[in-house]
């Protein structure tokens, strides 16, 4: 079943979307007459029974209970939430148990960016890409606190916890971009956590790992960073307008000397900013919290260059 | 014309002492009251900060870590300190006694100290948000919880704090509902509302002690990093949340079973009606309270808890649903030849049943497994707690703060404010949170700061309604208020009912009945009385 | 006010009966001890639990007078055992069965896994069904 | 206040209350209820001890080596026989032997009180060793998965419990200047009859830990 876009639903875009948009829409008609027979109720018995001042105030009619309405009332309501339980206990299991022939991606959530890592060696930040028409499962575990993997329109969620792997699955069913977002709070970037899917043509897909692995490498260095700089989530918390954000900003700073928490000051040169990638604890920043998470093991050398150039050129 | 006694519990003994020392059921009633009013207004200002962030996307108001606390804030409170005590401990306090006809709760000592418990968690709460406040959400998750730089531990030490006061009310509920009913009043004699009280209190003394527990381990956590939830040292984060769970799923229903209490009373009052089927609905009272206990995990559903585990548990969530909807079935059926007239009280109730429907209707969307999966933490859980909450909770509340009002103060408040205050809360909450149902499904995050620009009509939309609801709540206190002092006498029974505490004075005096009452009818025999409304 | 009429008459139990109830307080104590020097692989913590329980009983029911009190006492005492029976019980559905589909996802990461690099990973580099008693160790 | 015995006029009756009976058993049943919310209390900590050693069993029997059972047993004796003492000094305000009473519940304070210094002995050995909980955990002879893991619990379980211990001290002290000033006797003795329960039950939590953190084999 497709399912296009609703007043209650975006447009699903795998495979378990419609069987999850059956079953809500059922929901929503079934709560719908559930609530239609009480407002009829409300309304007719409002309007018939209703007493007027100066109406004469007689006792009223001494009905305690009635045993078959009353079981009617009780029976109804069991029958339908054993049928949906049932009905969303066997989608459930569709979603947990993950096709054979399914590929692995494995994701990475830390405050506040995703990470994706494809099996041929190359990596994302925040934008996953999977082909069209075959199942992915992704493998997925936190570095700081819970933070949690929705796509809408797939109908998929799963927290990702640290120390711990869980699994969630999904078929894309045809090309187009997705949004991603994190549904467990995690902060100060929790809102800002959001990143996209982009399903792509199986066979672009095979083109794009390829090709994913050395991105940019006909690219000038600082054009490169440029680029780094947002697909790496550096901005989520660097402004470059001179704003402090979550990290202080990183424009014309290159050169300056700049305050540390631990008292003392450091320029900010290449080898600075290149132990702030990597080690970012080593030397916070006064007035800022050590939030920045290491990009040890993310960014390959030739990448750290790269941003580093960037950052120089900013002046 | 009426008069109001000349002496009565409001000017038996004068001066602040006199309150705030007071063993007197009712006065501890009305600090309760005033204690909770100001907590939900405190509350509804950063309810409104919320909504004014959320007019757009983008910084509008206030950064990123701001709204954070704001929310977190927000939640807190209005669970901790204004709806968990609301009923019971405002209302249930002040009817409670006079409803079984004795002189004060078993325990009045007990009493005080709840409410001075109550202060002085809430001092605590107050002093955490002097000191830099908290953004972890009122559900304070580790490890989130354990690291953030904010000031949990005085917070989480607010509401261990807060669940002692919750505890002794509960226990002392229990108790004089055993042991301190009139002679001729049995189990089944007692309104609907103690049959309410009763369950909450069942799960308030069971189930608070685990929030207790759970506050004690999170601070031990942060202080002494003893692991037990912090994955980094071999703890399991999952497992707080089973430990958070177990208390605040009851929780919500320690919420609502007091307001399904009050709208007992309404319902049949102003049906001048026998209740339908009150075994059905005090039963299903407690098998309310008891089912609760078993469906936490349907707030884990995506936490990485076992499949098995979430299976039991959703099967377990929808048996809630029947005794529910017994209730709500039952009072409609009350209706059925009625002699039906819709002062507030009678609106209220009905707005009640009208959005509580919705929202528990909704709650079942989220027990399934499947469709959870979609809604869970987006702003369509948002919509069902507030429709349960403010739909279902509030709005018993205010319905019985109306039907009460001229007990409390011997006065009445003015009806035509009221209903205009009824309606605008009306329209003002379904504009807020219906949007909300559609945000979510449509897969809109909820404690998000910022979002994506395709969200902005809706959630412009529910901004405008907070405000329409504000205006609503202006309003009330407005009249409230000015009733105090200004408004008319009400007499003994201006509804003409027929429960036990309105055949005392209004206000009631000191120890509640000039003379020890007699049990001389059931408190819905409108069969058989019809009592005289002294307005 | 008549005092005679309705006071609370005290039940006073023999003192053999405390003393009897003392003396297998001790002997049981001596002997869930001495049990637990036997190996007796799992049950050893089965039989301990179970003389716990017979002692607890013991002190409930004669010192705290469950057996001669009124029986809501004793239905408000059991209340506790039971609530705490599921709050473990629904607990333990959980954390004892999250490998039901994959055992990766019950079992805590090596933090040496793949998954903190960024090497590639397929299933097999993470070791799909390790034994489930978590010996994984885990650095600080 | 002033050491003055009340006449035979219940004047412990309070106002609210039509008898005495009424009155004796409201008590009761609310300190039942509160017992209830003990056990809950501590219920946290026994879902943490069932989660922690079904996940880690061999951590669990290796850590537990290294509690004293021999010290834990002697504990075990000294806070039964308080529990006994304290139930004889209920039957003797029941029959109205208030000097017997007095004696009863001196000696079960100072049990309490040897109950502390054992744990305060067996403390200070594991804090010597560094047997903390969580991270200031700094021994190194125990085998297996996190077993600092074992010490937090140990530690949250004795610890909430040894302040309970304190608790029941403090009010069988109150209890015993009321006994030691009459205001007690076989009339209204409802004070001491309530904190016999809280102790019994202080007493039967203990019976659990030992055995759960003691002997598990
Ligand atoms: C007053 C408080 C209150 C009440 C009464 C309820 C009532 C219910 N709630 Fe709700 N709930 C909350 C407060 C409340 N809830 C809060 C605060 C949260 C979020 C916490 C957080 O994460 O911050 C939450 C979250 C929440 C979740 C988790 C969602 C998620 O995070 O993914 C779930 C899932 O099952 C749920 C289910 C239910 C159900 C089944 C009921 C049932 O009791 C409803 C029963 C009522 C009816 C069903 C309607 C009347 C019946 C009929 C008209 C008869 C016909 C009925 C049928 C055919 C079934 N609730
Ligand atoms: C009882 C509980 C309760 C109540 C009453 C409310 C009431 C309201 N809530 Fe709240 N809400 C929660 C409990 C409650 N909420 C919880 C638990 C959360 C989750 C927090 C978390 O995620 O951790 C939440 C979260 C929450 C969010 C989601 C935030 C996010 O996820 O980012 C939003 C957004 O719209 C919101 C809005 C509102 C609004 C507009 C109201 C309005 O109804 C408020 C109306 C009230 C006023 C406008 C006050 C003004 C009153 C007067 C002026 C009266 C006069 C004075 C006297 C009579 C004394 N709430
Ligand atoms: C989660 C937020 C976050 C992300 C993502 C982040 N940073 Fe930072 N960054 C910070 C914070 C906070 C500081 C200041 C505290 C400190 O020095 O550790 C900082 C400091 C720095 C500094 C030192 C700045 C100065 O003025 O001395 C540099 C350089 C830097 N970051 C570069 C980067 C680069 C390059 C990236 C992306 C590859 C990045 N950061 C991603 C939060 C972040
Ligand atoms: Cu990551 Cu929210
Ligand atoms: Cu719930």
């Amino acid at each position: 079943m497709d399912t296009t876009a609703t007043l209650f639903l975006p447009p699903g875009g795998s495979t378990i979307a419609g069987e999850v948009d059956a079953l809500f829409y059922f929901l929503v008609y079934a709560s719908i007459v559930m609530f239609g027979i009480v407002l009829a109720g409300m309304i007719f018995f409002g309007l018939r029974y209703r007493h007027r001042q100066g109406d004469a105030a007689a006792p009223t009619a001494g009905i305690s209970h009635n045993t078959k309405l009353e079981l009617t009332w009780s029976i109804i309501p069991t029958i339908l939430v054993v049928i949906v339980f049932f009905w969303g206990f066997n989608v459930y299991l569709k979603m947990n148990v993950v096709p054979k022939d399914a590929m692995e991606i494995k994701v990475t959530g830390q405050k506040w960016f995703w990470t994706f890592d494809y099996p041929e060696g190359a990596n994302t930040v925040n934008e996953l890409v999977i082909p069209a028409g075959k199942p992915v499962k992704l493998l997925m575990s936190s570095k700081d606190v819970i933070h949690s993997f929705f796509v809408p329109d797939f109908r998929v969620k799963m927290d990702v916890l640290p120390n711990r792997y869980t699994i969630v699955w999904f078929e894309a069913k045809r090309e187009g971009t997705h949004n991603l977002f994190c549904t467990e709070f995690c902060g100060t970037g929790h809102s800002s956590m959001i990143g996209t899917v982009r399903v792509v043509p199986e066979r672009e897909y095979a083109e794009w790992l390829e090709t994913a692995s050395n991105v940019g490498s006909d690219l000038a260095p600082e054009q490169y960073g440029e680029r780094l700089f947002v697909s790496k989530a550096c901005v989520t918390c660097h402004s470059l307008e001179g704003k402090s954000v979550v990290g202080p900003p990183l424009n014309g700073v290159f050169g300056k000397p700049v305050a540390l928490t631990s008292g003392g000051t450091v320029i900010i040169d290449e080898n600075y900013i290149r132990e702030s990638i990597l080690e970012p604890q080593a030397s916070v920043v006064a007035g800022y919290q050590p939030v920045m998470p290491t990009y040890q093991g993310i960014l390959k050398d030739r990448e750290i260059d790269a941003l580093v150039a960037y950052i120089k050129s900013l002046q | 014309m009426n008069t109001i006694p000349e002496k009565n519990f409001l000017n038996a003994t004068r001066g602040w002492k006199s309150w705030l020392f007071t063993l007197d059921h009712k006065r501890i009633g009305v600090l309760y009251l005033f204690s909770i009013m100001a907590a939900f207004l405190v509350g509804g200002v950063f309810a409104i900060l919320i909504r004014l962030e959320l007019l757009g996307p983008g910084r509008n108001l206030m950064e990123a870590d701001t709204y954070n606390q704001v929310f977190t804030l927000h939640g807190a409170i209005m669970i901790f300190l204004f709806i968990i005590p609301s009923i019971p401990a405002a209302l249930g306090n002040f009817l409670l006694p006079q409803m079984i006809g004795a002189k004060d709760v078993a325990f009045p000592r007990l009493n005080l100290a709840s409410w001075w418990v109550y202060i002085l968690g809430s001092i605590f709460a107050v002093i955490s948000i002097a000191m830099g406040s908290v953004d972890t959400g009122w559900t304070f998750y580790t490890p989130y919880a354990t690291e953030t730089q904010t000031s949990v531990i005085s917070m989480t030490l607010g509401v261990f704090i807060l669940g002692f006061s919750s505890i002794f009310t509960g226990l002392n509920f229990i108790v004089t509902i055993h042991k301190m009913r009139l002679p001729g009043q049995t189990w089944f004699r007692m309104p609907l509302f103690v049959w309410g009280l009763y369950a909450t209190a069942i799960i308030q003394v069971l189930a608070t002690p685990v929030l207790g527990i759970t506050m004690v381990l999170l601070i031990l956590e942060r202080v002494a990093g003893i692991g037990i939830f912090d994955p980094a040292m071999g703890g399991d984060p999952v497992l707080y949340q089973h430990f958070f769970w177990f208390y605040s799923h009851p929780a919500v229903y320690i919420m609502i079973l007091p307001g399904m209490g009050i709208i007992s009373e309404l319902i049949s009052t102003f049906s001048k009606k026998r209740i339908f089927g009150y075994t059905a609905i005090a039963y299903s009272s407690l098998a309310i309270a008891f089912i609760s206990f078993l469906v936490w995990g349907h707030h884990m559903f995506v936490s990485g808890q076992s499949q098995l585990a979430a299976t039991i548990f959703s099967f377990l969530t929808f048996l809630v649903g029947i005794p529910s909807g017994i209730k709500i079935f039952n009072w409609l059926a009350t209706m059925y030849k009625g002699r039906i007239t819709f002062e507030t009280p009678m609106l209220y109730a009905l707005s009640f049943l009208f959005l509580f429907t919705i929202g528990g209707l909704t709650g079942i969307f989220l027990g399934a497994l499947a469709v959870d999966i979609h809604l869970h933490d987006t702003y369509f859980v948002v919509a069902h707690f507030h429709y349960v909450m403010v739909g279902g909770t509030v709005m018993a509340f205010l319905g019985g703060i109306h039907y009460w009002w001229p007990k409390i103060w011997g006065r009445m408040y003015s009806e035509f404010w009221a209903k205009i205050a009824a309606a605008f809360v009306f329209v003002g909450f379904n504009m807020t949170f219906f949007t909300q149902f559609i945000l979510g499904s449509q897969g809109m995050p909820r404690r998000y700061y910022t979002y994506m620009d395709q969200y902005q009509p809706l959630h412009a939309f529910s901004s405008v309604g907070s405000w329409v609801m504000a205006v609503g709540f202006i309003i009330m206190g407005v009249y409230l208020f000015h009733s105090i002092k200004r408004g008319r006498p009400a007499g003994n029974n201006p509804w003409g009912a027929l429960t036990l505490e309105w055949e005392t004075t209004s206000p009631p005096p000191t120890e509640n009945f000039v003379e020890t009452p007699k049990f001389s009818h059931g408190p819905y025999d409108y069969d058989k009385n019809v009592p005289e409304r002294t307005i | 006010m008549s005092q005679q009429n309705k006071t609370n008459t005290p039940h006073v139990l023999p003192l053999q009966v405390y003393l009897g109830t003392a003396a297998a307080l001790f002997v049981l104590t001596v002997v869930t001890v001495m049990v637990s020097f036997v190996d007796l692989g799992g049950w050893n913590i089965v039989v301990a639990l179970a003389v716990a329980s017979v002692k607890a009983a013991a002190v409930g029911l004669i010192f705290m007078h469950l057996w001669f009190d009124r029986k809501v006492f004793l239905v408000i005492f059991l209340a506790g055992i039971v609530f705490l029976t599921i709050f473990i019980g629904l607990t333990m559905l959980d954390t004892m069965r999250r490998g039901d589909i994959y055992q990766i996802s019950a079992d805590p990461i090596h933090k040496n896994a793949a998954m903190y690099d960024t090497t590639a990973v397929t299933t097999d580099t993470i070791p799909a069904a390790a034994d489930s008693t978590h010996s994984a160790a885990n650095e600080k | 206040m002033d050491g003055h015995e009340h006449s035979a006029h219940p004047a412990h009756l309070a106002h609210h209350f039509s008898e005495p009976a009424q009155q004796a058993e409201s008590a009761k049943m609310g300190m039942w209820l509160f017992l209830l919310t003990e056990v809950l209390l501590f219920g946290g900590l026994f879902v943490a001890y069932t989660v922690f050693p079904a996940w880690n069993p061999d951590m669990f029997f290796n850590a537990h080596k290294h509690l004293n059972v021999y010290l834990g047993t002697l504990n075990t004796f000294v806070l039964i026989s308080s529990s006994v003492t304290m139930a004889l000094a209920i039957r003797s305000i029941q029959l109205d032997r208030r000097d017997v009473s007095i004696r009863y519940l001196v000696v079960t304070l100072l049990l309490a009180a040897a109950f502390l210094v054992v744990k305060y002995f067996e403390y200070s050995h594991k804090i010597h060793l560094g047997q903390l909980p969580g991270k200031f955990y700094t021994f190194t002879g125990i085998e297996g998965t996190n077993p600092h893991v074992f010490f937090s619990v140990y530690f949250a379980m004795t610890g909430l419990h040894g302040v309970h211990v304190l608790a029941g001290m403090s009010v069988i002290g109150w209890v015993l200047m009321r006994t030691r000033r009459g205001e007690l006797s076989s009339e209204y003795y409802t004070p001491m009859e309530m904190t016999g329960l809280y102790w019994h039950l202080v007493d039967m939590i203990w019976i659990f830990l030992f055995p759960l953190l003691y002997l598990i084999g």
